[in-house]
């Protein structure tokens, strides 16, 4: 089963190198991502339904994993899906040339099957492999539209992305080097052996070990201070591909660090790496604060929103509590959903007002009837407004952090995303109120792209008022991933 | 029951009948100190009767309010005139009535003789409305303070519980409190009934008047309405001075005696109290609009000091 | 293992001192030249350690080495070097004695660090490890330091190579499928950035990073 | 009972629901769609009007659970008294502000997404009737977040308009800061007891420490006074209440300020329980210092709606004083007199209620007729618009707390409650403080009576200013109706207080557990009777608005009566108005600035005016052709409070932004420096 999940982005990628015609394309990776959704789903059915999901040496799949890879699984669904229209949109507008295309559905397949070796793979070495493999498949699908802006945002990208993961890669090592005296070559960078043993190691070389790991998969996580990228990036590539890198990518990079620090903190006790990770978590938002606040670019403006919520979710990784941990993947959950919606929101918005600054968007109430309402949504849904699912996992986050009485934080992170919430909802407010250009015309951008944008919205809303069951239960899994190691 | 109605009754008719002569009387002082003749002192029964016999005239302008003002004005002193003690400590709404509802009830008269003033459209009545309205935010303050003071005393804000409790000599009677109280609502009575230092109740300058200048679109049995109804305030006011302060002589009892003793102690007060505010009236001279609040100001915190001095000094 | 120890200490000097090639040299020519050094001197280490430790997976790993770092990757360079930025200086943000300053810092730093993680005296690590960091280090700063996106490409590999000694240098290399994975890993990336930079040059018109500005906020 | 009870409820949410969604749907057809969600709106304020005092008559509590829960938090709406008498003030208030809407709605077809406003509108009374019948905290934010949402999306209805648009960014802005506060308070209180329950607190919240109950209560004076609009967290107040439609601003006004009453009596009197003094005696302060200041501002304003604004200011001020006074006493320890200032607060909640939402609806139907909202564009309009004029009379007087209106029951009670801090062994601060704050009430209740002689006497009175009232007409029934009841309650309340304060008396015992018994006298209905001072006092203090308004009317019929009879002439002549021999132009009459220039002067000091002249001559400098006024007052709090915080954060935050700075080594540098730190510090 595994297997034919890894297979499948691969198989689709090569078939789509074949073909150049776009609708041809769109059929392939539609069929293709419907059936990735089948089986990874079924893959976390198994996992949830108590059996974890073991192949040979390589590969382990736990509820941690199965979750993101479900994430992963729907909205690249989902991404596929919106990409027809955008890309047609595109095409027509004459972004890109039609042979281009097939390219797009390679790159975008490659980073699929990149995700999942990462989430699948139960060795450190083969995941650090994988990280840097999304790095460079989604490279040039940033810098797709070959203009200079989107070039220099790929350049940086991968620069550094690739010098940061160059890190965490040394950090691999040192932890390898820390396990080679104690379990041998094989299974040294196993991370469920590294754990089981970890109380042997040496923890010098295991703090080491956290702090290049951290500072490299931070920089993919997009964690201040080296999330320098991840604006550029993320406003700089196709919208579904923002879509993509905002919704998992993050959450896969953050897999990794949560990978390093269930086997640290076996050694070194909880505190050590967990207090690192929510220093970086309060951080991030700190930081993302002011630019979220005088931000002249839409999409740049949902990079940075991104970054403030890869922060609370370190926060409440660091605050640790079962509590936390609940909130941490209910908002991971969240996250993805809500920001992947959002980028295909703006994407349609900016195709229509042809820019992406905030000052020339105006009046979007009157000229997309479901758009604007549509992004006022998914603002306030990011911005962390009831009744929407964000403001629930949030809730969930600082309660835990203030049950377990460490107010200072806590009190913190609330006005920081007060404040923040102040910064989207005056983005948002300029761009749907108030009367719209009349270069623009009234009307919404394709039935399709509307039809997709309001599927997304659907968990934003229900999640905000009602978590389901079989939520509920594979969240409670996945924070028992987490104790589950030190019995 | 009926002897109570009776009293009430008579308390009425006795106020009615002085406000006018009150006003004859200090109008006399006041020209006997500016060594003229002066009119005669039962002048405004005169005027009062020569209103009545004129046509009123209305200005096409106004609206009902105008119309209603005159009775709206003159019955609510009427109310007044039925909850303040007189001669004796009883009077008719005694029981469901206290001094807040008698301040309000003068509010009451006055916002709509305000919106009388504004409703003719011309500029005097505009200006009398408007400071009028100032004056009197400023006064109200001053004015509840020392009553306050006394109903804090006596532990109650009925009329009738607080005339009762000084004349009984209860706490704090004739103390520091209780005379800086009386001088703070001096102050404050000369302002409420349109006196100089802070209006000048017999001009019709436009510079100058406050009061005046709500009436001066009101003619025929509207204006006798209205200047009846601002002499009873008067008396009231001068009233509330010396009754709740001085009250003894009242009648505590209901008996014959007690109650002429109670009139003639009354009349003999209204007196005193209309002669020194001539006094006051000549030897002041009008002050600027906006130098009236500092006067206000300053019987507030006579007041306040009077209000201090009681729960500091117990006295 | 003892007897090559002096060989190994010797070839992870020179590989050090190709750097410092690296950082002295003005001409994109002689950069590429130390790189390809570099990459050669590490297949030569590999293949040292494979031949006293006897693991054959070394001299896999020393092949690889030698493909990729002192083959595909220095032409790659060199094609994007004539295509962009061909006779041009390298300029830097510092001047070369303050350059060599800090690079000598950085490996004084390193030895000072890796003096507290490991005892003296156990063996190939007490080489490896500081110089392996230096790399690391050295190369973060040339990419800071200098001003070419090609030169950033150059650090990235020095990166890599101090990645690649201290991965050989500490537990005699990763898994196999680890190791192969990585030199697939630099490979992809490094003809990915060559590709990133002819588009860059063709939309540009240059390849300074001055212009790669535009991005702010 | 209860079954049916829960049935109401049900139908009460379920048809704001219904009608949110319906009339949204029904976008397309404007005139069904008004009809549709205005006529659901007010089907769920009946069955609230019936289920709030049924409940609260028959001391029960209902309770209804949600069948799942979210957070370790049941979801559950239970109502207690004092939800079900929140519920009747939200119900009697949005039944006529409904009712009125039909018409009012009108006025945008055409314009605005009618449909839209229907939404919200209805959105709007579901969240806040959620909100006071939520069970716990997590429901509470969850309701409250939604209410300030969707009033912030009723602020920016019409949102055209680039004021509008700034009006509703910083009330939304103001209100999500005070919710933070109200957030952090609420899990410290989580943290503090483990429990979401609002009906577990009260057993929970006695070991607290006294540190930590008084960062809560800070907190929550922050965060409930900013929806409050308490002096200086108002700025948002007189913003968003103009740029709303009228009927949203009547609610928001009337109601919605409210709710964060409600969450402060919730939090203080059943939360937290009885405090140190001076907890009391700063939310005493708060009353005074934002009803005094409200009503200053409400009388520089020309502009009708930000002047009832302003008004709403002063009034949540004399709440609050009625409350604080309250705490006061139940710190001491007297109950039965605390109850004084409670049934004070609440009765003046409901009070606020009605007349607030009867002016911003009068202020409305003349904005229908005129189009504008400067009342010096108004005048005469009593001849227009009588029955709006009336109308407007009635709240006018009533806010003025002027008898036998309503306004004025509760103030007096305030004055009570105040005067009882004089009399009752409190310690000579304390008996000093409220015989002077009750002066500072006087001065409040007789500034609000200038400023509104001022709006009603300009906007109704004398000749028309401007042709848009010259054409202004009479508005249609529905809005008169709407608007007539509120007048009606106005009179009812007014002089037959007895009526609401026994429907108080449950939510009082609930409360303090007093019940408003000791405010009857041996007169039941007809009296509103404290007790002062605990037997301190001689008599009984008692006042009968009914008996008070029979002797006036009364005493008028007479007087009307008598001098028919005495004078010669039963007509009045009409004729000019005197105007020393000019005939009289709209140009010559008193304006609003002028009337209200005294005030203006006297307390200069507070409002700091500063004016301009401009002249221009046709022969300087003895012929003027125009003259040229400017004149404005310092916004003092948003000048010292507001502007240069602001100026900081954004001049601040565009510095940081230049860490963004595009340069690729600069960033490299960045990772440099965190790791070499990292190392140094962790390593």
């Amino acid at each position: 089963m595994p297997l034919i999940l890894l297979a499948l982005p691969l198989v689709i990628a090569s078939l789509s190198l074949m073909f150049t015609n776009r609708k041809v394309l769109g059929a392939i990776s539609i069929v293709g991502s419907a059936t990735i959704v089948l089986t990874a789903l079924s893959i976390a059915r198994q996992v949830f339904a108590g059996s974890r999901v073991v192949w040979g040496q390589f590969i382990f799949i736990d509820a941690l994993s199965a979750l993101i890879l479900s994430l992963v699984a729907i909205i690249g669904f989902m991404v596929t899906l919106y990409s027809l229209g955008y890309l047609a949109h595109d095409l027509k507008e004459g972004e890109f040339s039609e042979d281009r295309l097939k390219w797009y559905y390679f790159w975008l397949n490659i980073f699929v099957f990149t995700m999942f070796l990462v989430l699948v793979s139960a060795n450190l070495g083969i995941m650090w492999v994988a990280v840097e493999g999304t790095t460079l498949a989604t490279a040039l699908l940033v810098g797709f539209y070959n203009k200079k802006n989107s070039l220099e945002a790929a350049w940086k990208y991968i620069i550094i992305c690739t010098v940061g993961i160059i890190f965490a890669l040394f950090g691999t090592i040192l932890l390898h080097y820390a396990a080679v005296s104690v379990t041998g070559e094989s299974g040294s960078l196993d991370w469920q052996t590294l754990r089981r043993v970890a109380e042997q190691l040496d923890p010098k070389l295991l703090k080491l070990a956290f702090i290049f790991a951290l500072v490299g998969y931070g920089t993919k996580v997009g964690l201040a201070p080296m999330h320098t990228w991840l604006p550029d990036a993320h406003s700089q590539a196709p919208s579904p591909i923002s879509a993509m890198l905002s919704g998992v990518l993050l959450n896969c990079a953050f897999y990794s660090i949560i990978r390093f620090h269930l086997v640290v903190s076996e050694s070194l006790g909880f505190r050590f790496s967990s207090n690192l990770i929510l220093l970086f978590g309060v951080l991030s938002i700190v930081v993302a604060l002011p630019f979220i606040l005088v931000q002249r670019d839409i999409k740049r403006l949902l990079a940075y929103s991104s970054i403030e919520h890869m922060g609370i979710i370190a926060v409440a990784v660091g605050l640790g509590s079962k509590l936390a941990l609940y909130g941490a993947f209910l908002h991971m959950i969240n996250h993805a959903l809500t920001k992947s919606s959002l980028f295909f929101i703006v994407g349609n918005i900016s195709q229509h007002y042809r820019t992406k600054r905030i000052i020339r968007i105006k009046g979007l109430f009157k000229t997309m009837p479901i758009m604007g309402p549509a992004l006022m949504v998914g603002g306030l849904a990011v911005a962390g407004a009831p009744p929407f699912n964000i403001f629930m996992s949030e809730f969930i986050i600082l309660s835990s952090g203030f049950a377990q009485g460490r107010y200072l934080v806590s009190s913190l992170i609330a006005i920081l995303i007060t404040l923040i919430f102040t910064g989207v909802i005056y983005a948002l407010s300029k761009m749907v109120l108030g009367i719209p250009p009349s270069r623009v015309k009234l009307g919404e951008h394709g039935n399709f792209a509307v039809v997709v944008v309001l599927i997304s919205l659907v968990p934003v809303v229900v999640l905000g008022v009602y978590i389901p069951g079989f939520i509920h239960d594979i969240l409670q899994q996945v924070t028992s991933v987490f104790i589950g190691g030190s019995q | 029951m009926l002897r109570e109605t009776a009293i009430g009754a008579y308390q009425i008719f006795l106020i009615i009948l002085l406000a006018p002569l009150l006003t004859g009387i200090i109008k006399k002082t006041k020209a006997f100190f500016q060594t003229r003749k002066g009119p005669n002192v039962f002048q405004p029964y005169f005027d009062l009767y020569k209103y009545l016999q004129k046509e009123s005239v209305v200005s096409e302008h106004t609206s009902w309010i105008f119309r209603v003002t005159p009775l709206i004005y003159f019955s609510s002193m009427l109310v007044v005139t039925a909850i303040v003690p007189v001669v004796a400590t009883h009077s008719l709404l005694a029981f469901t009535a206290d001094l807040i509802l008698i301040i309000y009830l003068f509010a009451l008269a006055r916002f709509f003789l305000a919106l009388a003033g504004l409703d003719a459209g011309s500029a005097f009545g505009g200006m009398g409305s408007s400071r009028e309205m100032a004056v009197a935010a400023i006064a109200e303050p001053a004015f509840m303070l020392p009553l306050f003071t006394m109903a804090v005393a006596a532990g109650t804000t009925n009329l009738t519980g607080i005339v009762q409790s000084v004349v009984t000599g209860g706490e704090g009677v004739l103390t520091l409190a209780h005379l800086m109280s009386f001088m703070a609502l001096f102050v404050v009575a000369v302002a409420e009934t349109g006196r100089i230092p802070v209006d000048n109740p017999d001009t019709h300058l436009e510079l100058t008047m406050i009061h005046e200048g709500m009436l001066l679109e009101y003619s025929g049995r509207d204006l006798a309405l209205l200047s009846l109804g601002v002499s009873i305030k008067q008396v009231l006011i001068f009233t509330l001075l010396a009754n709740i302060f001085f009250p003894w002589g009242i009648a505590t009892v209901f008996s014959i005696g007690a109650l002429l003793t109670g009139t003639l102690v009354f009349i003999l007060k209204l007196l005193i109290i209309g002669i020194v505010m001539a006094v006051v009236e000549t030897s002041f001279a009008k002050t600027r609009l906006f130098k009236v609040p500092d006067l206000l100001l300053g019987s507030f915190l006579i007041g306040l000091l009077g209000l201090v001095s009681k729960f500091v000094f117990r006295g | 293992m003892q007897n090559y120890q002096g060989l190994v200490n010797f070839l992870i000097t020179l590989i050090l001192a190709a750097t410092f090639i690296i950082i002295m040299a003005r001409r994109f020519n002689s950069i590429i030249m130390a790189v390809i050094i570099q990459g050669l001197l590490l297949a030569a280490l590999s293949t040292a350690l494979g031949w006293a430790t006897g693991i054959h997976e070394m001299y896999i790993a020393a092949l690889l080495t030698l493909t990729v770092k002192a083959g595909i990757i220095p032409i790659v360079l060199i094609n994007a070097v004539n295509k962009v930025a061909i006779n041009r200086e390298i300029e830097s943000f510092l001047s070369m004695k303050m350059t060599l300053l800090i690079a000598a810092c950085l490996v004084f730093i390193s030895y000072l660090a890796t003096g507290q993680v490991i005892g003296k005296g156990s063996g190939l690590i007490n080489e490896a490890l500081p110089v392996a960091i230096s790399l690391i280090l050295i190369g973060l700063f040339l990419m800071i330091n200098l001003k070419f996106p090609i030169m950033q490409i150059v650090g990235l590999v020095v990166m890599e190579n101090g990645i690649f000694l201290a991965g050989i240098g500490t537990t005699i290399g990763m898994p196999l499928v680890i190791e192969l994975g990585i030199f697939m890993d630099i490979l992809v990336g490094v003809l990915i950035m060559g590709v990133l930079v002819f588009r860059i040059n063709r939309s540009f018109n240059t390849i300074d990073t001055k212009n790669l500005r535009n991005l702010r906020g | 009972m209860p079954v049916f009870n829960e049935l109401l409820f049900t139908v009460m949410l379920g048809s704001l629901l219904l009608g949110a969604l319906l009339s949204f749907l029904l976008q397309n057809k404007p005139r069904l769609s008004i009809l549709v969600g205005f006529s659901f709106a007010n089907l769920a304020c009946l069955t609230g009007l019936v289920l709030g005092p049924t409940l609260l008559l028959s001391k029960r509590s209902l309770d209804i659970i949600l069948p799942w829960s979210v957070v370790g938090a049941n979801l559950q709406f239970s109502l207690d008294p004092l939800a079900a008498f929140f519920i009747s003030v939200i119900s009697v208030l949005s039944l006529s502000v409904s009712i009125f809407s039909y018409g009012y709605a009108r006025a945008y077809i055409g314009k605005q997404n009618v449909g839209v406003l229907g939404l919200f509108y209805n959105l709007f009374i579901f969240s806040m009737i959620a909100l006071v019948s939520s069970s716990n905290t997590f429901m509470f934010i969850f309701f409250w977040e939604i209410m300030s949402l969707v009033s912030y999306f009723l602020v920016v209805y019409e949102h055209h308009d680039s004021r509008v648009r700034r009006a509703g960014f910083i009330y939304i802005v103001m209100t999500h800061i005070g919710t933070a506060f109200i957030i952090i308070a609420f899990l410290l209180l989580y943290k503090e007891t483990g429990s979401y329950n609002f009906a577990q607190y009260a057993s929970l919240t006695h070991d607290l420490s006294p540190n930590v109950k008084t960062v809560i209560f800070i907190l929550i004076t922050l965060g409930f006074g900013t929806k409050a609009g308490i002096v200086p967290l108002h700025i948002w107040l007189p913003k968003a209440h103009p740029a709303a439609p009228s009927n949203v601003s009547a609610i928001m006004s009337g109601v919605m300020l409210k709710t964060a009453i409600y969450g402060f009596i919730r939090i203080t009197f059943d939360v937290l329980g009885v405090g140190p003094i001076w907890w009391g005696v700063l939310i005493l302060i708060i009353g005074a210092v934002s009803a005094l200041l409200g009503v200053m501002y409400a009388l520089m304003e020309h502009d009708i709606k930000r002047l009832l604004a302003y008004h709403s200011v002063e009034n949540i001020g004399i709440i609050l004083m009625g409350i604080g006074v309250a705490l006061i006493f139940i710190s001491y320890g007297y109950n039965d007199l605390a109850l004084i200032g409670l049934t004070a607060g609440l009765f003046h909640v409901l009070n606020h209620a009605v007349f607030k939402g009867l002016l911003f609806l009068g202020a409305g139907a003349v904005h229908y007729s005129t189009h504008t909202r400067n009342i010096e564009d108004m005048g005469g309009l009593l001849k227009k618009m009588p029955w709006t004029g009336f109308f407007f009379l009635i709240g006018s007087i009533s806010i003025s707390a002027i008898p036998p209106f309503n306004g004025f029951v509760s103030e007096w009670l305030t004055y009570q409650a105040l005067l009882a801090m004089g009399s009752a062994k409190l310690g000579v601060a304390m008996n000093i403080m409220g015989p002077v704050l009750g002066a500072a009430l006087a001065l409040t209740g007789a500034l609000a009576a200038a400023c509104f002689v001022k709006a009603f006497g300009i906007m109704f009175l004398a000749v028309p200013r401007s042709i848009k009232a010259e054409k202004a007409q009479e508005v249609p029934l529905t809005m008169l109706v709407g608007m007539g009841l509120l007048a009606l309650l106005c009179i009812i309340f007014g002089v037959m207080p007895y009526m609401a304060i026994q429907v108080l008396s449950p939510v009082t015992a609930s409360l303090i557990g007093m019940e408003t018994i000791p405010l009857l006298g041996g007169y039941r209905w007809l009296n509103v009777t404290p007790v002062m001072g605990q037997g301190v006092g001689v008599g009984a203090t008692s006042i009968s608005p009914l008996i008070i308004l029979f002797v006036l009317v009364l005493s008028a019929f007479l007087v009307y009566l008598l001098i028919n009879r005495v004078s010669k002439f039963r007509k009045a002549r009409i004729d000019e108005t005197w105007n020393c021999g000019i005939a009289l132009t709209s140009k010559m009459e008193y304006t609003a600035t002028s009337f209200s220039k005294p005030i203006r002067i006297m307390f200069r000091a507070i409002f700091q005016p500063t004016r301009e002249i401009e002249k221009e001559y046709v022969l300087k400098p003895y012929l003027t052709s125009r003259i040229k006024y400017y004149g404005s007052i310092k916004p003092f709090f948003e000048d010292i409070f507001y502007r240069p915080q602001l100026k900081f954060i954004l001049k601040l935050a565009d510095k940081v932004t230049l860490l963004q700075s595009g340069s690729i080594q600069l960033y490299l540098g960045y990772i440099f420096v965190t790791l070499v730190v990292l190392l140094i510090f962790a390593g």
